[in-house]
Formats: C-alpha cells, structure tokens, sequence
C-alpha cells in the first residue's frame, strides 16, 4: 500500500536526529511537526520568527500573536524563542538550521527542486521562503507524492516548472519510496512493498537505481 | 519632552502622500496594524506602492485599500492565499503591478535600506527566474545576484506596548516584519494595544527603540 | 578669554534642541553630557549599543557592564535601551541620528574631516566608530580647539592629515569661534569678545568670512 | 536531549585549530569572556587571527595570547588604548599583522557572513586610505565599497544567563559585539556568569538563540 500522508511524514520524521534545527514548508512537511519521534529534542523553526515551534494549542488556549508560516496557530516549546524576520531570515540563509523539509511540484536527478509556481500566467506567482530555504538549509529534503494525482511523475529527468533552486535536494520521501539523490542520480533506499521496481521505475521519469541494502518502506497505520 | 503619542488614528496618518511606498507590517493577523490601514483609506493617500509579506485577504485592511484603488503595486512574497480575492481580481484585469520578492529577501532589502547600505550579494534565487534581469557576480567560487534597498517614504507597524519615547515592545511571532519596517521607513507610525509609562518596558526587552519611531497611536486589541 | 574646554561643550549643548538624538565622539564632545541644557530631553547614543546614556555613576553604582564608546562607566536614562553592536551601528550609519558631534585633528572649507590618524608610521592607527559616524550621522558637528598646542591652525583650505570623511562638517565649535561650513567656505557665526576679526583668521587656515549678525561667544565660567 | 553546558574551560575550548579565526567578543570590560582567552592560551593553538574591536590591554588576556606569540594577525577598529602595550610592541617589530576596519563595518562584516550573504556595499571610507584597493561603485548617485563577509572558525563570547539549549541573555552594554560574533562563527561557545533552567529565559528576552550556540560554560563573574 502507497503510504498516506501522515505516513510519508512519519517516515521523514523517524531520520531526525535528537537535536537538529528544522524548518517545515507549508502542507505535507508541516505534519511531520505532529509525528516526531518521541524522545529526542528537535528544534522546529518557522520563517516568522518563532524557533522551538510547539504542538496546536488547545481551543482555549489559541493565541493569534503566535502562528507558524502557514498563519496557523501554534504552541511555543520550553526553551523556544522568538526573533523578527529579517534575524529569521539570517538564520535560514546562513546555514544554520540542520535541515528544511520542503514540498515540492518536481524534483530532478540533480537535484533541482520546483515548488514555487507552475508558470499558469492566470494566477499570480507567490514564492513566500521557499527559495532562502532552499539556498539557506545545511540540508535539502522534499515530502512529496510520487505522482501528481493525474499520474505524472514528480521526480524528473530536469524540472519542467520554474526552479526555486539548482542542485539542492539530498533525499526525498514519497508515498512509496525513499529516494536519494546522488551524484549518479536517483537512488532507491526504501520502497513500499507491494509495488516491484519496474512498476516504480514506471511512475518516475528519470532513471532509479536501486540501493544494494533497499530496504522496506513502512510506517505504523494513522 | 518626546511625546510621540497621537490622540487618534486620523492623526497618526495625518500627511501621508500620494505615490508613498507604504511598509505594511504583520504576517497573517499577527502584528497587523489594521486600524491604522483602515485609517490610510479614510485618509485618501492614492497611488500607494505596498510592501507586505502577502496581498491582503477579505474586503478590509490592505484589501480594502486595493478594493478602493489606492494601491498602485505591491512588493510581496506571496501574494496569493486563502482570501487574496481583491488582489487577485485587480491582477488579472491588470490593475494592480505586481513585484515579487523572496520573502527574506524582502526583510533583507528593507533593512538594507536602514542600514544605511547601497545593495547585498544574495544567492537566493540564482539560476531562477526571481533572478533574471539582476546583475549577477561570482565570488568565491559562488554566484550572487546584486540587491537593492528598499526604503519606505512611510511604515505602518503594530506592537503590543509603546512610551512616548516610542519604545515598543511586541508579543510572540507579532514581531515579524514590523521591528525592521519600523527602521526603514522616514515616517514610522506605530499601533500600539497599550500606552505604557516611560521605563515600562525593561531596557533589554524594547526591540524598537524610540528612535526609529515618529508617532504612536494607541488601539487596544 | 578663549573658551576652555568645558565651555565649548557647553556652548555645542546649547543648539541641541529638545528630542534629539545625538551621539557624543570620544574626548571634548563627551563632555558635553555633562552641561546639557536643563528641560530638554537629549538622547545620547553610544557606539556600543546604548540609546539613551546617562551621567557618569556614582562611585557605588559602577556597574561595569554599562559603558559608553570611551569605555567610561555610564548610566542609562529612564527610556534608554540596548542593543547589540551591528544595530547600533545600523542606527548610526543609516541617518537615524539626529547629529554626531565629533572631535577633530583638522577641518577643511569644504566640510572634510580628518579625525582619526595623523599618518605617523610609528604608530598602528585606529579608526574605531568614526568613518561610520562621520557618513552616517544626519549632520556632522566638531568640537575642537581652533589651534593646536604649538599654533598650527585647525581649520584649513585643505587636510592635510587622512580624511575620516568628505565634505560633512556643518557646523565647528572652537574656544574662539562658532563657525558654519558653507558652501561659500567658513563663516564666523559668533568669536568671543577679546579677538579682533584679523586675529581669529591669523589663526585660521583658510579664509573667514564674518556673518551679517555676527554675535559674541560667550558661555558660564566653569 | 540538547545540552551544550560543558563542564570545564579545557572542554569549552577543546579542539579549536592552529590557523584559525577567532572572534573574540566584548567591548572593553564588558561582555569580554576573559576566562575563554585564559583557556585559549593554556589550549596551546596558534598563528591566530583574532577579530576584536581593539587589540589587547595589559599583559593578559588578547594581550597575553599575543604575548605569547599566537596570534598572527589582528583585525580590530581601534588597537591602540591606554595600555595596548603589547600590541604596540609587536606592532613595532613588525611580529604582528593587522587590518584596520570600521568599528561598524568589523561588525556588519560578520552579520554579513552569518547572514549567508556575498558582500555588501558601504558608504563608509569613500574618499579615503581605508577605501584604497577596494571595489567601488556608484548606485543612484552615491559611491559605495564593496565589503566582504568576514567568518569566524571560532566564536569566543560572554553573556549573563545561558541554558542548556545555548539560549543566552546579556547584561546592559556588555551584548555590544557578542551577538553577531555567536552567529558569524563555525564554533561558537560561550563563557556565561550564570547557568539557568531551560524556559528561565523569557523566550521574547532571549537575545542570542541557542542555535547559534555549540558550547557554553559557567563561569561566574
């Protein structure tokens, strides 16, 4: 079975080592905020200046002076602190956080990620911070559908949507694999079961190798 | 004696010019100085170009200002969310110019500007389209695009507590754009939930000091 | 009587206005915390990161911590704040301050300053907050006396030591004179009683021109 | 379970490289982090270039590491002070390197470098020695030099109050440097007076986050 969302943010959730520095994109990458490993601390950032970004609050407890970059209402974690943009920014750009989970519309072997805008001239284009952190993070890692729902592959010989930026992501996780990206290209790390690898090459348009210790893809039912 | 404290909104905008480049403060609803935007549109200024993180939502605050007209361009990250309904009518029918600035960028470029600065080498958005038509350098092995500062003629922020010094204070992520807005803008006005007394606001704690604040206008909430 | 030093910084004090912001170079200007005008608030700014610098402390209320640009022992005024080394110099070089009132080996016609080395190769040379004060400041004061020690003058046609800044003197205050920087050239503002017109530019470099309402200098005994 | 809080100055300075850069905090006095340059000289490395606002006083701390013949070049705003002894002497015997900067240039340097930035372009030297050999360029009528990012390999800072994330605060104007010197380094690590309890910190006072911390040690006083 193809991993649900939650799944997919699980599975990016179980390689956060106790006490990285992470910021989550907006959608999918969010979630992981809400399946993070128990036991180690890691510390979530989000663009608009909050460091040590904390669980939903409670009905009673929402507090619209703190939202994360989604505008969504969050908690402030124990030992989380709070700066204005242009140091949150400082922060994303200079290499400080460990790792930015990000979506994505397509990822290339080379690891160019598209996630900005799909170039539709009807709508007007809106980067928000996805290109700071996608230059800015030590480390690059998408969430993403492996498909779009129309069955086009999202991990691509080149992008073919606009680039937030060049040669960026190390690794991404999908709703049936984990897949490096590598000097030599897409590397397969883990793929779902019940899917053979023909079927997976199928559903991807740049070529897959595959990792001699690949390994099973899984994650507790939500 | 500083008293940069204003009896009402009409005052606190009271002077702002047609054609101002107008720094809008907040993210969202939080640090969003909306008293002070539906002030602006009573005002009448028109010709406005706006910098805001995002284009507005609903038929008020930057919305309504767009609604009405009065905003010639905006200079944002994002324009489009849930809501952005006026912007995104004006854009289609090529009302409304639209300049698109990564959103650390755009903190960045404002302080820049403050600073005192004439430009930065930024590698945001290099090898993109953001960074087509902007002088390009090498150094050090890595590519940067050339930036400019942004600079307001005016900046509407909104804190949580003010002096009539113009300290401010703020409350959890409301922070956001507003401190650096406030420094680069020549006409800094501040919508303040609470007039607080002269040494209120511990020294270490005020993260806009006076200084770079020109009138404050008390609106609770 | 030329004034002494005390005097020149009382008569720099006198042109603050009330709500100024103002930063007070190391040497005579620093001095002239010390004679502010009574019942205006003046907020001094210190290179290091204090708005709002108080009188020097008592002898028990040293708190080391708290210093200004000359590593002096300071207070802070109710209202004043901190803020850390690169915002205050943000503040400085990004025309926030209202005035810089700087001391000086030499001041030209045409508003140079040269305050910061006298290109001597026996010593290391020091720079320290000048050159940002001197471009960054709204307005640029010296306080100097019109001399020095041996009689060389201190206001010239040209500076002969290296420039801390072009063209940003407005206004000199001396023992013997207060005098513009125009455009046209020095202009006597005020010289004190006992020196005739000839004798103030015999010890004048370049040449001075009296202003129409020409006034005396005087200031308080100190 | 994050815990930077090493328990001695020998750990808090443990492995930092011959060659290296060290930004070394505090302006005078205040926020100076004394006991991490003592630990420094005991630690033995070399042919360092420190970063400082001025260039050592007395016989000890800056100035008993180059004393002790470590560092090979100084780069500072201001070397000479009443009793900047040592500096003067190396100075005059050509032992010791330095580069004259800005005091708010040295700062904005390493705010460039922490920033991920390329450079920047300053007003500040225009026309004058400190301007020579540098990249000029004039932007909408004003002349500007172009400054690089200066990075630190190591940070060495004081502050008041630090938990075991790194989160710090600072006492008055001893913050001066040591802010922007945590965030501009490789290593930083900090010689702090008091350990507290995480959240002790109100999280809107916290000035340096802990992410900019690797290493810190309590050290009263």
């Amino acid at each position: 079975m193809p991993l649900n969302r939650k799944q997919i943010a699980w599975r990016a959730a179980q390689d956060l080592a106790d006490g990285v520095y992470v910021n989550l994109g907006i959608g999918l990458p969010t979630m992981v905020a809400d399946v993070l490993p128990e036991g180690r601390e890691i510390v979530l950032q989000s663009e608009n200046g909050v460091l040590g970004v904390g669980p939903a609050p409670g009905a009673n407890e929402i507090d619209l002076d703190l939202v994360n970059a989604g505008k969504q209402p969050v908690t402030l974690v124990t030992g989380g602190s709070y700066v204005h943009h242009t140091d949150s920014f400082l922060m994303i750009r200079g290499h400080h956080l460990d790792l930015a989970l990000l979506g994505a519309f397509e990822v290339a072997e080379n690891g160019d990620l598209a996630n900005w805008t799909t170039g539709d001239p009807k709508f007007p284009p809106g980067v928000g911070g996805a290109m700071d952190l996608a230059v800015g993070a030590k480390e690059i890692r998408v969430l993403v559908e492996h498909t779009t729902r129309g069955g086009t592959p999202r991990l691509r010989r080149r992008c073919g949507y606009p680039l937030t930026a060049a040669g960026v992501v190390r690794r991404i996780y999908t709703d049936l694999a984990v897949v490096d990206v590598t000097a030599e290209g897409f590397l397969v790390r883990e793929m779902v079961e019940d899917i053979d690898f023909a079927a997976l090459q199928a559903k991807t348009e740049a070529e897959l190798r595959k990792a001699p210790d690949l390994k099973v893809l899984e994650a507790p039912p939500f | 004696m500083i008293d940069k404290r204003v009896k009402n909104l009409a005052d606190a905008v009271a002077g702002i010019k047609d054609g101002a480049t107008v720094l809008c403060g907040g993210f969202g609803g939080a640090g969003s100085p909306e008293a002070l935007y539906a002030a602006l549109l009573e005002q009448g200024a028109r010709d406005l170009v706006v910098v805001n993180n995002n284009a507005g939502t609903g038929r008020t605050g930057l919305a309504g200002l767009m609604a009405a007209g009065r905003v010639r361009k905006i200079i944002c990250s994002y324009p489009r969310s849930s809501g952005s309904v006026v912007f995104e009518e004006l854009y289609k029918e090529g009302k409304i110019e639209l300049e698109l600035v990564p959103q650390g960028i755009l903190s960045e470029r404002m302080r820049c500007a403050a600073a005192g600065l004439g430009g930065f080498l930024s590698p945001v958005g290099i090898g993109t389209q953001l960074a087509e038509g902007k002088e390009e350098r090498e150094i050090d092995g890595r590519r940067y695009v050339l930036e400019k500062p942004l600079r307001g003629d005016v900046a509407l922020v909104k804190a949580d507590r003010g002096d009539r010094w113009g300290n401010l204070s703020y409350n959890k992520s409301a922070r956001n754009f507003n401190p650096t807005m406030a420094q680069a803008a020549a006409l800094a006005i501040a919508q303040v939930r609470r007039f607080v007394e002269l040494g209120e606001i511990d020294p270490e704690q005020v993260i806009t000091p006076g200084i770079f604040i020109d009138r404050l206008v008390e609106v609770p909430g």
